[in-house]
């Protein structure tokens, strides 16, 4: 008996001590900051480091870490100094997303500017707060849950619509006679595709043009991220000699892979990619060896590229990109991926409409005079058009780009889209083809 | 030879050996007696380093052993022969042997050894290319004995020999004992039963509970009234 | 399908099995030996081939050969000092083999995501040990593929003469059946254990050097060629040399015609789907010893 | 003093629970971390249920994940297309996976460890790519949304009712880690525990072996379902991201990291590894390298998990106080 009571006293000291312990221990993991003298304007960069995405998160961040300190120096935004909070949501999986928010929130942050988040539904618990959200790009079908309650939370805004660029309009462009005067061969085409939706509804539009077109599609092929053999796809395409290799993907690992196979024993095949060309790691990669693939971006990104055209609005977003790349280069030793630069403009955009307002707090009013005017950034000018919450397509917006390796280096070879598009440079036969 | 003092060994929380002290001359056969699961073979496992004793101490050839891994103590010249034998079963009988001269010391010696234990037990010369596990107890005993000369050891810790073996093998194998022990190299042998082999021992001690409670020759063993009591029920 | 369309796709089944099999060896021979199932192997895997990289096209340019043999020295001093450090304080405590699991796993994700830290998520490429290819007809296979079928029937026979031949060989087999028989004859078991884990590191090396040409190196590549040469190693029954080569043949080819006909996507459920009717039919794989 | 023993660890479990209970209140309705405190309990269940297949049953299963996320398909799908209530859909799930479980355990519990292991990651793949290429019904990689939640007056389970959530979670939490006490301390659970101490043991069992295994299989599978239902209840979304490597490796490291078949431990190790990974978050890459040299250094300093502590410390108490128990303790 006496034992009894003697554990009954220890349980109940444990208790309180172990109370008395997790909640500063947990709370400890939460630091919260004293507030300084003049209230920082805080902007939040919520991204992917560890997840799939990292390898493009990684220019996000540099890319805003740049732009913060650039910020600062000019007197920062409304005259308060910008602080930086960067949140790596790793694979973007619901608790990730969640745990984000709710640390956004603590911040009290100003703004969010977000890469790719998979998670749709998350992303509305995240326009909960009323924080405005500026997310650089995706297929707008994805964001299928929150798209419905827009009207609701009408404190978001995409940078680009992928879908615009990369479907129906790159077949067309791609079999234009004027960008690519190249008698194809046959017309057969290959489509290589990542698992996913955003690459899946790109395949289906693309796919859906060519069929109109009257061409066969003799390999549709859908496969894991991270795949690094494709001996039995290039098996396939050797046998049939397509005229069009659509390979349709976002993390440069996987074309770099598939076009060395390629080069192994290559057939009379265009090589096209979608943005994943402007990827620094495909350039770096094979030099050389590479001129002759074609890929394509929405938006102007002239990095690492020369501008051969003439048209003095794309002259602006060259020097304004060519003054980034070179800042880039020097600070970080290689080439800005694609996030870095829409990165730029997202914050630019975002801080202009601040002044304007005169309050980083009016979120509804920050986000509805971003719509209300234009913002001329590297990759283009950025007019948001309030129905589909993005930026505005064509050639005084944001223009289709297509690309071209040409002596190791990303060239522009037209702009615009589908049918319509502006010769920059001429088109050159791939090495490769006979 | 072997000196052990006054050592303690623990599985856990349990203590199974109690400041038990043991002694072997050279070219001395001693044999341990006691019931089962009364700390012998715990002993033997001390002694060559399966085991590390909490207290007390073990020297061979006069120098400290216990904490010593056991290939050093291989190395030393001293090999345990084990109850339920430790073979290699995928392996054949030659294999076995081979391994056996695994010790560095045992090497040069490994073609002379297999000579002779193939002279001890011609049966195992038969079974060569057999693979262990298909060996009967009365085989694989032998080969578990072979294996252990084959270290070219000058002290052998054999743990219950006759366990499981029908009578007549078991003479056989105590015979064969006795001939090693003769050609000079001394044995430390713990059995369950007193009787049949203590004619051969030069000196025997008794183990109950973990504790040495009688040492003496053969003959004050059979004399000894607890003895008797513990094995004959008298 | 045309005969030159099989022909090739089962001379790039072959040319990828031979890869997995190097790796399920490593997978195996670990497992054989000490019981333990190391999840390291992958991350080993992605180390080496970063470490020939660096060796080799990334910094320091020198001769192939010579960051082959830098590579490969280096990976045996990892897996035992690894086995050292790690593995062995463990190996003190009741059901060891179960803690090593953990040991393992948090290592492969540190070692994983230091990679990717340290050398980021560009991928590298290092060069083929020979350039060009082989053709007859419509039948090409690239030199490099050749290299990597010599070698990994060439590591197999050397594995397997180790351990039947040779003293220390037989010895880590004795360990693996009989661990207590083993520290009786005077094996040193922790020697051996270091050892078993240098070899199998080295393995990795070999199959990192093999396959880097042919997929990149980015921080998680070790990862897929694990989980192909764990399924490998089952498939052929654990522990056995010759079974784990086998399985990796048919199960790397199986893959290629999977990817042909049904899509790239379907290649590892596949893989393993037949891995599963096989282990219903016979439970310890192909030539599995327990 | 066996009863004694007994009685002193229902008491810090009843103490553990009342500290859960408490700790809202503690925090003052701190969203963020009752937020992950939330995604804490679930995991915890899921590695407790993990834990009572592997750690109990000696069941080398690699599909827990999978059951986990076939509850959550299962109870999404169901919810959206049909329109079933979350009260219905969340048992549903529970119960598909189980069906799922009982199958593979049909199938492979006959073989041994490694084996089992392999089929079960086998499931864990299929199930990837099955719910890739079957975007049309299951949402692809963008995942099941679009049900109506779970909900009480004007309260809903999600994380912008935190304070509210973390009640309805912890509810769930102990109903469901009740089940898996009372099945580790069943006749089953016991022999299992028997089982993996002793050999002999496991051959008097006999055939019942392998019924049991499946029994306690199928358990486990359910408990993983019908937390996964929870989940996607939770947070309104699952994806196939769940089941990629990362998240698989986190719930594995959990339940070791506890101690296997040491029974809170699991949750322990959930609580450790989610807040560990909050807290090391502003590392950015450097995150799981720090998360895994910690869990390995753990690992090496304490082999036997977080639970195996105070077995480790007693014996040292115990010297210290010059208290002698050996034989006592043997008896």
């Amino acid at each position: 008996m006496k034992r009894k009571v003697s554990s009954k006293l220890i349980i109940i000291v444990s208790l309180v001590a172990a109370l008395a312990i997790l909640v500063p221990v947990i709370s400890g993991c939460f630091p919260g900051r004293p507030a300084p003298e003049v209230k920082p304007i805080k902007i939040a960069v919520t991204t992917g480091v560890t997840g799939g995405f990292s390898a493009h998160a990684v220019h996000h961040v540099r890319s805003a870490q740049m732009v913060v300190e650039e910020a600062n120096a000019r007197g920062g935004v409304l005259g308060r100094p910008v602080e930086l909070v960067i949140f790596d949501v790793g694979d973007c999986s619901a608790g990730e997303l969640i745990a984000a928010r709710d640390a956004l929130k603590a911040a009290d942050v100003d703004v969010n500017f977000t890469m790719w988040w998979i998670s749709a539904i998350a992303s509305q618990y995240m326009l909960e707060t009323g924080i405005p959200m500026i997310q650089q790009g995706w297929v707008s079908e994805d964001w299928d849950a929150a798209w419905e309650v827009k009207d609701q939370y009408p404190n978001f805004l995409f940078m680009n619509r992928d879908e615009l660029g990369y479907g129906a309009p790159y077949f067309q462009a791609l079999t234009n006679p004027e960008l690519i005067p190249w008698e194809f061969p046959n017309k057969k085409a290959a489509i290589l595709t990542a698992e996913g939706e955003y690459n899946a509804r790109i395949a289906a539009s693309w796919r859906g043009e060519a069929e109109k077109a009257g061409w066969e599609i003799i390999l549709e092929e859908t496969h894991p991220w991270f795949t690094t053999d494709y001996s039995p796809q290039m098996a396939r395409i050797r046998e049939e000699e397509p005229a069009i290799i659509f390979f349709n993907s976002s993390i440069a690992v996987e074309p770099i892979a598939a076009f060395s196979d390629f080069l192994e024993d290559p057939t009379n095949s265009l090589f096209a990619l979608i943005w994943v060309i402007q990827q620094p790691e495909f350039k770096d990669t094979f030099g050389t060896d590479a001129n002759g693939v074609i890929g394509t971006l929405p938006g102007v990104d002239f990095m690492a590229t020369e501008y051969k055209g003439t048209n003095p609005q794309y002259m602006t977003h060259y020097e304004k990109g060519k003054a980034f790349n070179e800042a880039y280069i020097a600070r970080y030793g290689e080439t800005a991926g694609i996030a870095a630069h829409i990165a730029q403009d997202a914050f630019w955009a975002w801080a202009e409409a601040v002044e304007r307002v005169g309050d980083s707090r009016d979120f509804d009013g920050v986000i509805k005079d971003m719509e209300e005017h234009y913002y001329v950034g590297i990759t283009g000018r950025y007019g948001f058009d309030p129905e589909i919450k993005a930026g505005h397509y064509g050639p005084e917006n944001i223009p289709i780009t297509y690309y071209q390796m040409q002596d190791g280096e990303v060239q522009v070879m037209g702009l615009g889209a589908g049918r319509d598009v502006e010769i920059i440079t001429p088109f050159q036969l791939p090495h490769w083809i006979e | 030879m072997l000196e052990v003092d006054r050592i303690d060994t623990y599985y856990g929380e349990f203590q199974a050996l109690k400041e038990v002290s043991v002694n072997v001359k050279e070219g001395e056969l001693v044999v341990v007696f006691g019931p089962n699961g009364h700390g012998k073979s715990t002993l033997l496992k001390t002694i060559c380093g399966l085991l590390t004793p909490a207290s007390g101490y073990v020297k061979f050839d006069g120098e400290q052993i216990n904490g010593m891994p056991t290939q050093k103590i291989v190395g030393m010249g001293m090999v345990y022969i084990a109850e339920d034998r430790h073979l290699f079963p995928d392996m054949t009988v030659l294999e076995n042997l081979k391994l056996g001269a695994y010790s560095p010391h045992a090497r040069p010696k490994e073609a002379e050894n297999l000579d002779y234990v193939f002279q001890l037990f011609p049966r195992l010369k038969d079974w060569r290319k057999r693979n262990a596990s298909t060996l009967s107890g009365g085989e694989a005993r032998m080969l578990a004995i072979g294996r252990g000369l084959m270290s070219a050891a000058r002290f052998l810790a054999i743990d219950e020999p006759s366990l499981g073996l029908a009578p007549m093998v078991r003479r056989d194998v105590f015979r064969t004992i006795k001939e090693i022990n003769e050609t000079g190299i001394s044995v430390l042998m713990v059995e369950q039963s007193v009787v049949q082999i203590s004619e051969m021992a030069d000196r025997t001690y008794l183990m109950e509970d973990g504790r040495i409670v009688f040492e003496g020759s053969k003959d004050e063993a059979l004399k000894d009234e607890h003895v008797k009591e513990v094995f004959l029920g008298i | 399908m045309t005969v030159s369309m099989a022909g090739n796709l089962l001379i790039a089944g072959v040319a990828v099995g031979a890869v997995y099999a190097i790796m399920g060896l490593g997978l195996s021979y670990v497992y054989g030996i000490t019981k333990i199932f190391n999840y390291t192997q992958g991350a080993f895997f992605t180390w080496a081939a970063y470490i020939a990289w660096v060796l080799s096209s990334g910094f320091f340019h020198l001769n192939y050969a010579a960051a082959v043999i830098i590579t490969v020295a280096t990976m045996f001093l990892i897996g035992v000092g690894y086995e050292k450090a790690v593995i062995r304080p463990l190996r003190r405590f009741p059901e060891w083999q179960m803690t090593a699991l953990i040991v393992t796993l948090a290592s492969a994700m540190a070692l994983d995501n230091l990679a990717l830290a340290v050398f980021g998520y560009a991928p590298k490429r290092i060069p083929h040990l020979i350039k060009g290819n082989f053709v007859w007809g419509d039948f090409l296979i690239t030199r490099h593929e050749v290299v990597t079928l010599v070698a990994a029937l060439a590591i197999m026979f050397l594995l397997i003469l180790f351990l039947k031949k040779v003293r220390e060989g037989m010895a880590m087999q004795g360990m693996a059946q009989e661990p207590v028989g083993a520290r009786i004859v005077g094996i040193p078991i922790d020697k051996m254990y270091s050892y078993s884990f240098g070899i199998a590191t080295v393995l990795a090396g070999i199959s990192a050097i093999l396959l880097a040409p042919k997929i990149l190196i980015y921080p998680t590549v070790g990862w897929v060629v694990f989980i192909k040469a764990f399924v490998v190693m089952v498939f052929g029954g654990v522990g056995s040399i010759k079974g784990t080569v086998i399985a990796a043949f048919i199960l790397a080819t199986v893959e290629v015609f999977v990817t042909y006909y049904i899509g790239g996507i379907w290649g590892m459920p596949i893989f393993i789907a037949v891995l599963a009717i096989m282990l219903i039919i016979r439970p310890r794989g192909l030539f599995g010893t327990w | 003093m066996v009863v004694n023993k007994i009685g002193r660890k229902n008491a810090l479990l009843l103490g553990g629970v009342l500290v859960l209970g408490l700790l809202p209140i503690a925090l003052q309705g701190n969203a963020r971390i009752l937020n992950v405190l939330i995604a804490a309990l679930m995991w915890g269940v899921l590695a407790s249920a993990w834990d009572l297949c592997m750690g109990y049953a000696r069941v080398f299963s690699f599909g827990h994940l999978a059951f986990f996320t076939i509850g959550a398909y299962t109870a999404g799908l169901t919810a959206r297309q049909l329109g079933i209530p979350p009260l219905a859909a969340i048992p549903l799930g529970g119960v598909t996976a189980a069906i799922f479980g009982l199958l593979i355990g049909l199938l492979c519990l006959r073989l041994r460890g490694v084996y089992i292991a392999m089929v079960t990651f086998g499931l864990h793949m299929v199930l990837q790519t099955v719910i890739i290429w079957g975007r049309d019904i299951t949402g692809g990689k963008t995942g099941v949304t679009g049900f109506a939640p779970l909900q009480i007056g004007q309260y809903i389970f999600s994380p912008s009712y935190p304070f509210f959530s973390y009640y309805i979670a912890l509810g769930i939490f102990i109903l469901l880690l009740f089940i898996i006490y009372r099945i580790i301390n069943s006749p089953i659970g016991l022999a299992f525990v028997a089982l993996r101490d002793s050999e002999p043991y496991a051959k008097s069992l006999g055939v019942n072996e392998y019924k049991y295994k499946l029994i306690v299989f199928g358990i486990s599978a359910f408990i993983a379902g019908l937390i996964g239902a929870v989940y996607i209840h939770f947070y309104g979304i699952i994806s196939p991201v769940t089941l990629d490597i990362p998240i698989f490796l986190m719930v594995l490291i959990m339940f070791m990291l506890g101690g296997l078949g040491r029974f809170p431990g699991a949750v322990i190790g959930a609580f450790v590894i989610t807040f560990v990974t909050e807290a090391l978050r502003p590392l950015l890459l450097w995150r799981f390298v720090a998360l895994g040299a910690i869990v390995v250094a753990v690992t090496v300093f304490i082999p036997g998990g977080l639970m195996s502590i105070p077995e480790r410390v007693r014996p040292f108490i115990r010297r210290a106080f010059g208290r002698r128990h050996v034989e006592e303790e043997v008896s």
